[in-house]
């Protein structure tokens, strides 16, 4: 339990990860935008909640598997807006050293594995670090985001089981947000809700409102403990939208879905629901919010200039870090 | 055969592609489309753009994001009489479908005595050049020609991405259709009706008298612009495309080198393993008496694809690593 | 509704069907012993109302997919003993021209599309066919044979899912023989049953004992008929046990289970069960039964000399039947 | 480096797998094996026979099948400080969980800009000559050799056996050791301890002036009995085996050739598109100058393995296989 100054400063932190993901990705589009950012940008922008109420509650030392849609993790996490930005720039000082970009960001030290360009690529590498802290004798956990679209890889299935199978402290944050690229659910698969899945494997599963980040928080929370007893795996289901196209803001052309229903969406922007939670709690007025914003709009800023300055990768970096101990 | 088609005009690589699947799906009702996002979007790169409206959800059909179960779909349906087209977004998915690819599809015919028949496409994206990083820009071509039972095509100009396209699903064997992304927006003549480039027949580009160029996909361009260039080192270079890897028109190759005494092979993919090897060790088998010099390779470094646009452009072969390796190649000269 | 008599020809076609798995397994077990069956040999005595239940219900424009232990849904499916003895010989006259041998054993012409060497190599295959049932405006189900083991493979899973989505005439038979190889279930999968994994998929999930061929055959033609009358796919569960080893007869001196329960299982024999059965019902006296397994023997005897007198193919054949259209 | 072991005896090549693997447990708490019946049953071939009881189920671990989940499995605990050890039972297998080697585990490293360290060590059995048919008796080799970042090891003989399996362990890569099933029974000197065969080393296993005969994995036993037979011909052969093929030993080959000026090539590999053609591409390269005829390659023809005896005794190369191609290849010396 804690008490009411935790948390209120579990609160404020919340709020700060789910706006630093948010600033961080309108700028990473309006880059892209303006042609700065090159190849393909899969924002986060109306999902923050699940990212920010999973993470608040992991150390470094516990790890998270991302997918394409990787920023929001990887700020969550704690990522630094500097390498992060340089990253999808693709200048030498990002996290991979302008090597991975966008699809591939990742900062190890974070306990952050890595976006993944491979939909459904995550699942059995998380398992893998769940292994990995069991046999280590650790309290660690590792967080595995994927979407509904990626529930239907064979890979997921696999980590399933496995996960299951040996007790593996890992937790499946399933980011429904109802699309699998133009595609939408109910046109990629007969369930509503992917936690049905979860029976079959021999864990429990969860469902949850993922534009609201306390509930989010909440299970994630009951799923994290259950996994740190060493009682297994869980599969949270996180029903979410993106705001923003499948790639980058603006679709391209083809309608997959109606502004009206992202209007809609747009109603229970996690950010804004919480806001107005904490302006009616008292945690936090409506000005101090924005003085929040203020302060991680200058982090992008600043963050950016830093990006846009930072020299490419040398040429002897293309052959670099393919092995490390060439022969 | 090649159908010699009447009236041509300029269009689009991918309307070309685009164009060979309408006409396919309209000529034959077992051919039917199906991948992700291919029917209702059209396909991420346009390729089926409104054909399910046309043809309708059960010949134009998107699948779930799961391609051992659209291949295994594809193979099911061919065994039992359809024609089927699938896209696999970009090659490097491949990985997560290759057992069915490559120990399902393309050994049934065989394990089972030559009674299953199976006409099934492949179609998938190469290469980098649009900073998509290492999962999303390689040309795996090479992995596909060393299993008996695949064809493997790609294609280097809209003209033959229809007639191959079309020759490949109207075969009765498994072909994969290897397209280039950095070709979609490439412009060229291509007949209106439907014709087929037939399987297995290299192509002269240039012709050229003492140097030959063996350059597939997307490296064809380079390899021209590079022949332009190295005219000015007293060169005549002739460029062949084998159109088809699997199976390889060694013949024309070989002719071709036993005529300019000196030849290179460019291909996009890692230099290390890739066909590159293959047709080397083919021409030296073949025209080992009238070569002058080794024959070069040129091919990506050995790296994953980076993603940063300043060692993207190191690491794509174009024109001028082209140039550079004809020039090294001649400085080796017997 | 079957009249009498109707019902008393599908009790000696169940009976028939099974004691020709039988003789057919245990002949083949014993040419393997003498070192005249090359390769691997995967049997399938034990689990034969499994393959007849099922099977009883199809035409030869039904497909099925198979697994590696596939002679007995050959058999069930029709299959002829010389061309499938010569098969297993490597002979010119097999099934395959001796290319396949057991773990490649099909006939397209029976709707048998294949035994697979890889494990979970089928469902998606099975999908296939039955999209093209359907595509074609046919009647005709497909019905998908796998193990517990392989319900662990990804592919499983993508093809599941595919089925229930597009509402595919499939049946999923998952022949739960309680191991994988030498792993038994409760270490390969943390449920005890694999229907529960239906649910995620938006099927029916059915469990039936599989040494009641009786059983079997009600509880898959539920399945098929709601197959056929375009209501998609069901996942059903036989609960069945295999009584040789994994590979051949009798293991290879590592003990994965004893010996106790075995002959535990072998009290329910799915033959001997469905003979008593029949005793009882007047319908086949044990000496009906014993002309059955008489006839069914000869039949073997013959298609044994036939397939070991048979020549091998000949060197061309080495290269034939890659293409359909060699360049 | 290799450690000179003092103590020797003959054993199996199977229980020199079985002893590097114990040795490993023993002297690295983070090293763990994993696969489908490698603990309880001691693996299929044996290669872990007993080792679950003597280190636990912790650390000699069971799966479900599942090879994607496995190699993930491996690839996670590799990220975060385990050294695996996994079991692919058959090559073939490679198909269900080709993503996760190609695009996960080779490719992290390099896009994580050097941050990720990946010790996985993935051991398989390739080869044919057990009448398993399409699906259990494949090399593929090739694949993986044409994939940056990751190492690939065949080694021909149970010393071999050990020092390179330690070796691929003790490397912070991902390494590929691919076994063949044909030379589990093969003897041979082992020592007692733990020592590494240096990874990307060949050996010159015979010497010998006038003819080359680069081999790899169990085709390195037929070439020493060919070159016996070679020697009634007059030919005095050198056999080289790389014993890695990525990175792969190119001086070691390309000295022998510029020696001998005749060189071949053998894999049990398909011969389109395997390493083989790699091989030559770079020797003629490396040594053209002093090729007296073309260099050639033996491989499997163009086919799925065949199940039937008759048909597979004519698929695998073998030391007859290996004369004929030599001595073609003096009919076309310049
Ligand atoms: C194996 C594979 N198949 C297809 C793709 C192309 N692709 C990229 S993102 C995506 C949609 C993923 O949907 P979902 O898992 O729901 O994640 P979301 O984009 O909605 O966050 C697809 C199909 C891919 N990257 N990898
Ligand atoms: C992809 C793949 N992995 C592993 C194997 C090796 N293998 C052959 S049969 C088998 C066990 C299959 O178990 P199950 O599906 O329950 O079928 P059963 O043998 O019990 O009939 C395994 C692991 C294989 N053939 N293919
Ligand atoms: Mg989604
Ligand atoms: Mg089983």
């Amino acid at each position: 339990m804690v008490d009411g100054n935790e948390e209120e400063q579990l609160l404020r932190d919340l709020h700060r990860r789910m706006v630093r993901i948010r600033v961080f990705e309108e700028e990473a589009g309006k880059l892209m935008e303006q042609g700065k950012i090159p190849g393909a940008l899969h924002l986060y922008v109306g999902e923050e909640a699940v990212a920010a109420g999973v993470i608040a509650h992991l150390s470094a030392e516990d790890q998270i598997t991302s997918t394409h849609r990787g920023h929001g993790h990887l700020v969550a996490k704690g990522g630094d807006f500097r390498l992060m930005y340089a990253e999808l720039f693709g200048k030498a000082a990002g996290y991979c050293k302008g090597k991975g970009g966008s699809m591939h960001i990742a900062d190890l030290d974070l306990g952050m594995l890595g976006a993944n360009g491979i939909v459904g690529g995550g699942p059995p590498i998380a398992i893998g670090a769940a292994f990995s802290n069991k046999y280590r004798g650790t309290q660690h956990v590792t967080c595995c985001f994927f979407g509904d679209g990626a529930s239907n890889e064979g890979t997921f299935h696999e980590a399933a089981n496995m996960a299951a199978l040996f007790k593996l402290p890992v937790i499946f944050v399933c980011e429904n947000n109802g699309f699998g690229e133009f595609t939408r659910q109910d046109r990629h698969q007969a369930v509503r809700d992917i936690a049905d899945r979860a029976a079959g494997y021999g864990m429990p599963g969860v469902i949850v409102d993922g534009m609201d980040v306390l509930a989010v928080h909440e299970a994630a929370g009951e799923a994290i403990a259950r996994a740190r007893r060493g009682e297994g795996p869980t599969l949270l289901e996180c029903k979410t939208y993106r705001f923003f196209d499948h790639v980058g803001v603006r679709g391209m052309g083809v309608v997959y879905r109606e502004d009206s229903e992202v209007l809609e969406w747009r109603k229970r922007d996690p950010i804004t629901l919480f806001e107005s939670h904490l302006a009616d709690a008292g945690v936090m007025s409506a000005d101090a919010a924005a003085a929040v914003w203020l302060e991680v709009r200058s982090e992008a800023q600043d963050a950016i200039t830093f990006a846009e300055q930072a020299p490419y990768p040398a040429s002897a970096a293309l052959l670099e870090d393919v092995y490390a101990t060439p022969v | 055969m090649t159908t010699t088609a009447q009236r041509t005009r300029t269009t689009s690589y991918v309307n070309a592609i685009l164009e060979a699947q309408r006409q396919l799906l309209t000529a034959d009702p077992n051919v039917f489309l199906c991948g992700e996002d291919v029917a209702l979007y059209g396909g991420v790169f346009g390729t089926s753009r409104g054909l399910m409206a046309e043809f309708g959800p059960q010949r134009v059909v998107d699948t779930p994001i799961s391609e051992s179960g659209i291949v295994g779909m594809a193979i099911g349906a061919a065994a039992t009489g359809l024609r089927p087209v699938v896209e696999i977004m970009f090659m490097d998915f491949v990985g997560v479908c290759m057992d069915q690819i490559v120990n399902q599809l393309a050994k049934m015919r065989y394990m089972f005595g030559g009674k299953a028949t199976l006409p099934v496409t492949i179609r998938t994206m190469a290469g980098g050049g649009r900073n998509m990083a290492a999962q999303h820009s390689q040309s795996l071509e090479a992995w596909f020609c060393h299993v008996p039972g695949l064809k493997v095509v790609m294609p280097s100009n809209p003209y033959d991405a229809k007639g191959l396209l079309v020759a490949a699903v109207r075969d009765d064997d498994p072909v994969l259709v290897i397209d280039n992304k950095m070709q979609l927006g490439m412009q060229g003549e291509v007949p209106e009706d439907l014709y087929e480039v037939p399987l297995g027949k290299a192509r002269v580009v240039r012709e050229g008298t003492n140097f030959t160029i063996v350059a597939t996909s997307r490296m064809v361009q380079e390899a021209l612009a590079a022949a332009e260039q190295l005219g000015a080192d007293g060169l005549n270079v002739e460029v062949v495309d084998p159109r088809t890897l699997q199976p390889l028109d060694i013949e024309t190759i070989a002719t071709s080198v036993r005529k300019t005494h000196r030849a290179l092979v460019a291909h996009e993919a890692v230099r290390f393993g890739g066909i590159g090897g293959e047709i080397v060790a083919q021409i030296q088998e073949e025209a080992f008496d009238y070569l002058d010099a080794p024959v070069g390779r040129v091919g990506a470094p050995f790296s994953p694809v980076p993603f940063s646009p300043a060692l993207e452009a190191l690491y794509v072969p174009n024109r001028d690593t082209i140039v550079t390796e004809v020039r090294r190649i001649l400085g080796k000269q017997v």
